[in-house]
């Protein structure tokens, strides 16, 4: 109980603002008391209800409150902390208070909405929350964000669609893009194609324009038969280490990445009789249809050929459509070969994939439904299928069988993964930060990534994610300096014995030991802020800004105190 | 002690009253708790539950300084109940009956009343002591620091020689000494009436005996207690104070009076360590080596003499207190040039009879437990063992007395003094080691929660406690540790000096003031 | 076990708990009164389903042992400035 | 390079437990309970285990100080202890032995005491010698 | 057994290849820890069987830590029985000490001292002599398991229920070498109250153990109210070995709880 140590106490002036959220919040519990209550606690010396915190009025109403009563805390009870706290972080920084004395409370999604029919115990937990905030508002600290310096270069991992286009639009920014392709030339799976839906472009004059384009380009250094061989550095300030087409190690810095090595069709032999001659995949048939001529008279595709099973769950969502392609391209070959695609469920999304569908329905290509309980068997002269609606077996003869067998990820990927300390899922695709908000970024920043290597994607696609990557890097590098929260791990070097126990818990490889002072270190830049040094540290010489022990413990007893 | 620390873990029931032990004397606790696994019974009497309560056997909280009537009322059971040890009485006693009587007017319910300790626990310490094989008692200064404090030892005294449990093995009156030489301070003779080794100043072939050692003439006059000469100084009759290692304006009682005294002396010297509040009342100062910077011995509470070593030089012109001593002694014309400490030991050997046999030669090792007369003796385990020093052991007829300040309208609660776990005395050596002033650096006044709420008192607020003498300012720490009416400080830190309010009332025989008990009023303070 | 936000942290923690259990069952207080599930921001039903069982579980196992220690005869003795 | 553990009584209270002062070039760094020692066999208390922390404390009394129109100035041992000895010897003079009173102390050694009081009785003249015991 | 020492010791000294040799020494009549730096100081050598085997054992480790942060660049000798170089293995993992900067002068303990010890190898490897005894079980452990779960909680809430917050168990371990501990931070663990709160002071030790604890047993004779640590942290040491199959001082490498990935 005694035994505190002497604290230059500053006097606590607190402001708490509860945020109505128009009815989302004030419809399903009592706002007004809730800042009645605030107004009871300890150091808080000013407390206001209004109907949108975030509007304009809402921020005047936090900046003249700093100002009139000298806050030295502000605390807003509102929404998630992912929609405004840069928000009110910012407003509470225009009004000459350090960001980081903000505190913010959700009582909308985990309290308002959550508890929609149950008003009096709902109101009662956002005064617990309110009072957490508030404990833990007294304790917290000023802290500046951390700046670093930026290289305005770009390198861009694998030459494909995805990594032309990304270097094309790079470079169109005025940023020097350092690209590199493992084989000798460039192009990526876009060279085996013949042609590119759906407007049905010849393939290698799509991919001559854009080879043409990026290497012309006095900006872009290309490195074929190249490989990344390790990365130092951190977001910001990279160094690429290359090995060139001639085995030497290059050196380039560079200030973000983008990975775009694309993935490789499936050809796995035996799967329903693959034997490259009489049944061949989607990709084989493509040099096939570039020589012009198609004699086989019966054609039967079968989609789905070693996907959405046991082994890869996922559907490589292109193949259908690449399926039909083919198939209108054979029937402009030779009309009256017939066609049959066996499949589970057409996957033609977009309307001119629809639009294709139709079409294709037109020139007589047969579809035919299977149930994957009963896939089709390929014996040496027919097809033989059970019907599900009939319930009828049924068979089709063949001259040639064509399996649309999905995009798996390439076996280099994991190794890239490891390199770049960067996620993957359980198919081996390259896992971005988030489906919807984030799609092209990695959850660690300055990298990003685009094409096939994230999922399955057509040109158009591959192009489009390659152009969105480029923008994407433009939102870091077109700053003067980067700027990272302030909210990262500190360790004292008085009290580190140099034990690197927290050495070896960076997942960011953040922390490094100092030979001559025999002490650890965090950079600052690479430090995420996800605390597992200050959990693992004996000594309490690893801390997280913002998280010390003394503001956690501070929420956890306001808690009990409930 | 009468008795050795390891002896603790032999007895089958130990009877601890007014000792804070595992905070006091934590290694002494070490074997009280060895004897409780082993299945002694753990007795604890005092006012304040103290940590020591919570692991006991039977826990009693008796009103402040109402000690001689518990053990009055404990002595009665006894008897009643023919526990006694008539062998031991008849043959090593003398004065029992009319001791006896004495104890017929203090039955359970009369010492309950008085003493707010219920009766069936009265008969239980009583049975359980009485009837142990080896039972023993460790007191501290919760018996001494009374004005009865004589009286309260003496009759810890009657129990032990009523129920024959002193000079066997495991048995006792042991006082846990406070400091780690006290017991040394005394037996060298820095007492007002005795010389070395407990020689009264007042016996003629003794002074003659110190007089031709020493070559000098030497007084019969019993000298001044530490209180007398504060009053002397008041007075006038006292001019100069020459203060070795002691802290007076912290560790006296009624420190303004003490204040006072030091400012009237024509001569104040202190020689000390560090700077503290009565240094800075100071003529000269003198920088003294620390216990760390000097050789030496030091006798333990359980009467073992051990080696002192020096580890390091003490600090710039710092010099050891012998040294300072000497040097002042032959400037006054009395020659002293001791080579060494040794040299100095040598001469108390010669003089001192329980320190006949010590040398620095035979310490090394486990150190010799006094008496120790001569170069051949092991030391003593234990005293008493087949006779008394007097010959027969004298049972005292002592009638409750009441501590000498009542509370009244004005002072309603009781404050009692004492040390705590984490700092040492007056904090001059602890309070400059981070290690415990991190644990706790500043005043903390236990009082009870009934009190607390009645004042509209809570944890860590500040407070004024208020005597007849002054007034200080603390933090609060409410604890069910108290009963209601009584509170408790400790005398550690200056900014909040208990010793400002204890009531400067001695024990008559030896002086000793009753820290124990004054009268205070708690408020709360206007933050 | 891959998608901890922060890569590994889940692992540390999955191995801290497994660590946990096994002290306080040594010590006296029943294992299952720490519990450990992986929820993400998506799975609020398994969440909601979640903590309700484990009130019922802790209210079967009753009190926590630590509350209980407290001997009827001694006083809350929270505080005892040494 | 010089390393000693040293073997001495702690200070503190009345348990007197042995320990050995490490002492590394001069400075006190760390304290090491006696396992050999009959009274503590091996153990310490909290203010036991930190004994070291004290010794070397910059705020160590180093040099002889007289007090001079309400502040201490530092001086000699010689300046010191002669203006002690006149004073004493004046004040002996003047008001007899009987007015000089000597604290002794229970935190120094055997022989410091018994030196204290001799000086008191043999030097001075008087048996006003007394310590905190009475405390 | 002891002439074997002195002899290696004496190579060692003479040779130059270290500038002391932590051990024990016979001094004051006490069996003191001692920095060896002349050879004519080895006839006061010792082992550190005072009155019998193992009862005046030091943590000779943690005073080599402080000879190696004041001086990096030398070398020192030391003394090691089995655990003692379990400590060494350890201390080199967790950076405090280095290989090169160390030479262990091994003696095996006699069966009686590994059967109270319960130690799993009672002998190091680089030993004067060869073992006199074999591991042993740890009987208090089994014994205490034996116990149900309400049972083990009144044992252990009584036995925390005597400390006096001395800091002793810490102290006095070789494995405890940081500068600012845990145990100290008001929020964990309020100061000032004695005793600490209760089982939390006690499991935090507890937990910082896992990964280290070299199962030397120093904590149980430093405790002055006999609490059995040794017991607890055995089973600590035991739940680390049966659920991350590692055992501080014999495996290499960090614990796996003090490792990232899922090993």
């Amino acid at each position: 109980m005694a035994g505190k140590k002497k604290k230059e106490f500053e006097e606590l002036r607190i402001g708490v603002f509860i945020c109505d959220c128009g009815s989302n919040i004030a419809g399903h519990l009592d706002c007004k008391a809730v800042t009645e209550y605030a107004a009871t606690l300890p150091g808080v010396v000013f407390a206001k209800e209004n109907l949108y915190t975030c509007s304009e009025a809402g921020i005047l109403e936090i900046q003249e409150a700093i100002k009139k009563h000298k806050l030295n805390r502000v605390v807003v009870a509102s929404c998630s902390p992912r929609t405004h706290q840069p928000l009110f972080q910012n407003s509470c920084k225009s009004a000459g208070l350090n960001p980081y004395l903000f505190e913010m409370v959700n009582i909308r999604d985990q309290c308002s909405w959550v508890h929609m029919q149950d008003r009096e115990n709902a109101t009662r937990k956002a005064m617990d929350l309110v009072r957490m905030a508030v404990a833990r508002a007294a304790f917290l600290e000023p802290q500046q964000d951390i700046e670093s310096p930026l290289t305005p270069r770009v390198g861009v991992i694998g030459g494909g669609s995805a990594g032309l286009s990304a270097a094309e639009g790079l470079s169109r920014m005025g940023l020097e893009v350092v690209l590199v392709e493992k084989n000798k030339e460039l192009g990526g799976l876009l060279r085996n194609l013949h042609k590119v839906a759906p407007e049905g472009v010849d393939a290698s004059e799509r991919l001559e324009g854009l080879i043409q384009d990026v290497s012309s380009r006095p900006n872009v250094k290309i490195f074929t038969g190249a490989e990344l061989k390790s990365l130092d550095g951190y977001v910001g300030n990279y160094v690429m280490n290359i090995r060139d087409g001639e085995g030497q190690t290059v050196k380039e810095s560079v200030g973000c990445l983008v990975i775009a090595i694309g993935a490789i069709p499936l050809v796995q032999k035996g799967l329903f009789g693959h034997d490259g001659k009489r049944v061949i995949t989607q990709m084989e048939l493509e040099p096939i249809l570039k020589k012009g001529k198609f004699d086989a008279k019966r054609v039967v595709m079968i989609q789905c050929a070693g996907a959405r099973g046991d082994e890869r769950s996922y559907c490589s969502r292109i193949c259908c459509m690449i399926a039909v392609k083919n198939a209108m391209f054979i029937k402009k070959l030779s009309p009256d070969t017939e066609i049959r695609i066996l499949y589970r469920d057409m996957q033609m999304y977009g309307t001119e994939k629809e639009k294709m569908l139709w079409e294709a329905r037109g020139e007589g290509i047969r579809f035919e439904v299977y149930d994957p309980a009963h896939p089709p068997e390929v014996g040496d002269k027919a097809v033989r299928l059970r019907q599900p609606l009939l319930g009828r077996e049924i068979e089709f003869a063949y001259d040639l069988v064509v399996l649309s067998t999905p995009l798996v990820a390439r076996e280099d990927a994991s190794e890239l993964s490891q390199l770049l300390r960067v996620p993957m899922d359980q198919n081996g695709f390259f896992l971005e930060a988030h489906a919807k908000l984030r799609p092209l970024d990695f959850a660690a920043d300055g990298i990003f990534l685009a094409g096939s290597c994230r999922y399955p994607a057509t040109y158009d696609e591959a192009r489009s994610q390659g152009l969105g990557a480029a923008a994407r890097v433009g939102t870091i590098l077109f700053k003067d300096k980067l700027v990272t929260s302030a909210i990262v791990a500190e360790i004292n070097p008085e009290t580190c014995v140099g034990c690197m126990g927290c050495l070896q818990m960076c997942p960011y490889g953040a922390i490094s030991y100092d030979q001559e002072r025999k002490i650890c270190q965090v950079n600052e830049i690479l430090c995420k802020g996800c605390g597992c040094c200050a959990a693992t540290c004996p000594s309490e010489s690893a801390s997280l800004r913002g998280f010390k022990p003394q503001q956690l413990m501070s929420q956890i007893r306001a808690v009990m105190e409930g | 002690m009468t008795n050795s620390v390891d002896e603790f873990e032999l007895s089958d029931c130990i009877f601890i009253t007014g000792s804070n032990t595992t905070s006091s004397h934590p290694i002494v606790a070490t074997r009280i708790l060895r004897a409780k696994k082993k299945g002694a019974k753990i007795i604890v009497a005092d006012p304040r539950r103290v940590h020591i309560a919570d692991l006991a056997d039977l826990y009693v909280s008796h009103r402040l300084g109402t000690d001689v009537a518990l053990l009055n009322g404990i002595m009665y059971v006894i008897l009643d109940k023919g526990w006694e040890n008539r062998a031991f009485i008849e043959e090593r006693t003398e004065g029992f009956e009319e001791f006896e009587k004495v104890i017929k007017d203090y039955p359970p319910e009369k010492v309950a009343e008085i003493t707010g300790v219920a009766e069936k626990d009265i008969e239980t310490i009583a049975h359980w002591y009485a009837t142990a094989e080896r039972g023993s008692i460790a007191y501290c200064m919760g018996i001494t620091q009374h004005t009865t404090g004589v009286d309260n030892v003496k009759t810890l005294a009657n129990l032990a020689m009523l129920t024959g449990h002193i000079g066997r093995e495991g048995t006792g009156v042991n006082p846990l000494r406070g400091q780690n030489n006290v017991q040394g301070a005394c037996d060298m003779g820095g007492l007002p009436n005795v010389y070395p080794g407990y020689q009264p100043v007042t016996q003629f072939q003794i002074k003659e005996k110190f007089e031709s050692a020493w070559g000098a003439q030497l007084s019969d006059k019993v000298g001044l207690t530490i209180p007398e000469m504060t009053s002397g100084l008041l007075e006038g009759s006292m001019k100069a104070v020459y203060i070795v290692g002691e802290n007076p304006l912290l560790s006296d009682p009624d420190a303004s009076h003490v204040e006072e005294a030091l400012k009237r002396a024509e001569l104040v010297v202190v020689q000390d360590i560090f700077m503290t509040p009565t240094a800075e009342l100071a003529h000269v100062i003198l920088p003294a080596a620390c216990f760390a910077e000097k050789d030496g011995t030091v006798t333990n509470t359980e009467r073992r003499v051990m080696r002192t070593r020096k580890a390091l030089d003490p600090p710039g012109e710092a010099k050891t207190d012998w040294e300072i001593i000497a040097d002042l002694s032959n400037r006054m014309g009395y020659p002293m040039d001791y080579s060494s400490a040794e040299e100095i030991m040598r001469e108390i050997a010669s003089l001192t009879p329980s320190y006949g046999g010590i040398t620095y030669e035979r310490l090394e090792g486990e150190g010799l437990q006094w008496p120790c007369p001569t170069k051949d003796h092991p030391g003593t385990r234990f005293l008493h063992k087949d006779r008394f020093v007097r010959g027969k052991g004298l049972f005292h007829a002592i009638e409750f007395k009441p501590p000498a300040e009542s509370t009244d309208d004005e002072f309603p609660l009781w404050l009692t003094t004492g040390r705590l776990y984490f700092h040492f005395h007056t904090g001059t050596m602890t309070r400059k080691s981070g290690a415990l002033t991190g644990e706790i650096d500043e005043q903390y006044v236990e009082l009870n929660p009934e009190d607390a709420s009645q004042l509209g008192i809570s944890t860590g607020d500040e407070i004024l406690l208020t005597s007849r003498r002054g007034q200080i300012r603390a933090k609060a720490l409410v604890t069910d540790r108290m009963k209601k009416g009584e509170v408790f400080a400790s005398f550690h830190f200056v900014e909040s000096n208990a010793n400002i309010l204890t009531n400067p009332a001695f024990d008559p025989i030896v002086k000793i003031p009753e820290y124990k008990v004054c009268a205070v009023r708690v408020e709360k303070a206007a933050s | 076990m891959g998608d901890c936000h922060y890569l590994y942290g889940n692992v540390a923690t999955e191995k801290r708990i497994k660590f946990m259990k096994q002290l306080l069952e040594f010590v006296g207080i029943e294992g299952e009164r720490l519990r450990r599930k992986w929820v993400s921001s998506a799975e609020a039903p398994e969440f909601v389903e979640e903590i309700t069982d484990f009130v019922n579980t802790l209210k079967a196992l009753g009190p926590s042992p630590l509350k209980r220690e407290q001997k009827p005869d001694q006083p809350s003795a929270k505080v005892a400035v040494a | 390079m010089e390393f000693k553990t040293v073997l001495t009584v702690c200070p503190y209270c009345g348990c007197g437990c042995n320990f050995y002062l490490e002492v590394l070039d001069g400075k006190v760094i760390g304290t090491i309970p006696c396992k050999t020692s009959p009274v503590n066999e091996g153990k310490l208390c909290i203010k036991g285990w930190n004994v070291h922390e004290f010794i070397q404390d910059p705020d160590r009394l180093t040099m002889p100080l007289i007090r001079e129109n309400g502040s201490f100035r530092e001086a000699g041992w010689d300046e010191a202890l002669d203006l002690v000895a006149s004073k004493l010897k004046k004040i002996k003079e003047q008001h007899g032995p009987d007015s000089i009173g000597l604290f002794a102390s229970a935190k120094i050694t055997n022989e410091e005491n018994y030196v204290i009081q001799k000086f008191a009785r043999a030097v001075i003249g008087t048996n006003n010698v007394d310590h905190c015991a009475r405390l | 057994m002891i002439e074997k020492v002195i002899e290696r010791v004496k190579e060692l000294l003479e040779g130059g290849e270290i500038k002391g040799f932590v051990g024990l020494c016979n001094k004051n009549g006490h069996t003191a820890p001692y920095l060896f730096t002349e050879v004519a100081e080895l006839d006061h050598l010792v082992v550190g069987d005072f009155q019998n085997p193992g009862d005046a054992r030091y943590p000779l480790n943690k005073l080599l830590i402080d000879l190696y942060r004041a001086y990096p660049e030398e070398k020192f000798g030391v003394l090691v029985r089995g655990c003692d170089e379990r400590g060494l293995n350890d201390l080199y993992v967790w950076n405090q000490l280095t290989p090169k900067n160390v030479v262990a002068v091994g003696i095996p303990c006699p069966q009686e001292l590994a059967d109270a010890c319960g130690c799993p190898k009672p002998y190091p490897d680089n030993s004067v002599a060869e073992p006199i005894a074999e591991g042993a079980e740890a009987q208090d452990l089994i014994r205490m398991e034996a116990l149900g779960v309400k049972e083990r909680f009144t044992q252990w809430m009584e036995v925390f229920s005597k400390c006096i917050k001395c800091y002793g168990c810490r102290d006095i371990c070789p494995m405890c070498f940081c500068k600012e501990c845990s145990l100290e931070l008001d929020e964990l663990i309020p100061r000032g109250e004695m005793p600490p709160e209760i089982p939390i002071f006690h499991l935090v030790r507890a937990v910082h153990m896992a990964g280290r604890c070299i199962d030397c047993g120093l904590c149980n004779e430093a405790c002055p109210v006999d609490i059995p640590l040794r017991t607890l942290y055995k089973k600590v040491g035991d739940i680390v070995y049966r659920k991350f199959n590692y055992r501080p001082g014999f495996d290499k490498g960090k614990s796996p709880l003090n490792v990232l990935e899922n090993k």
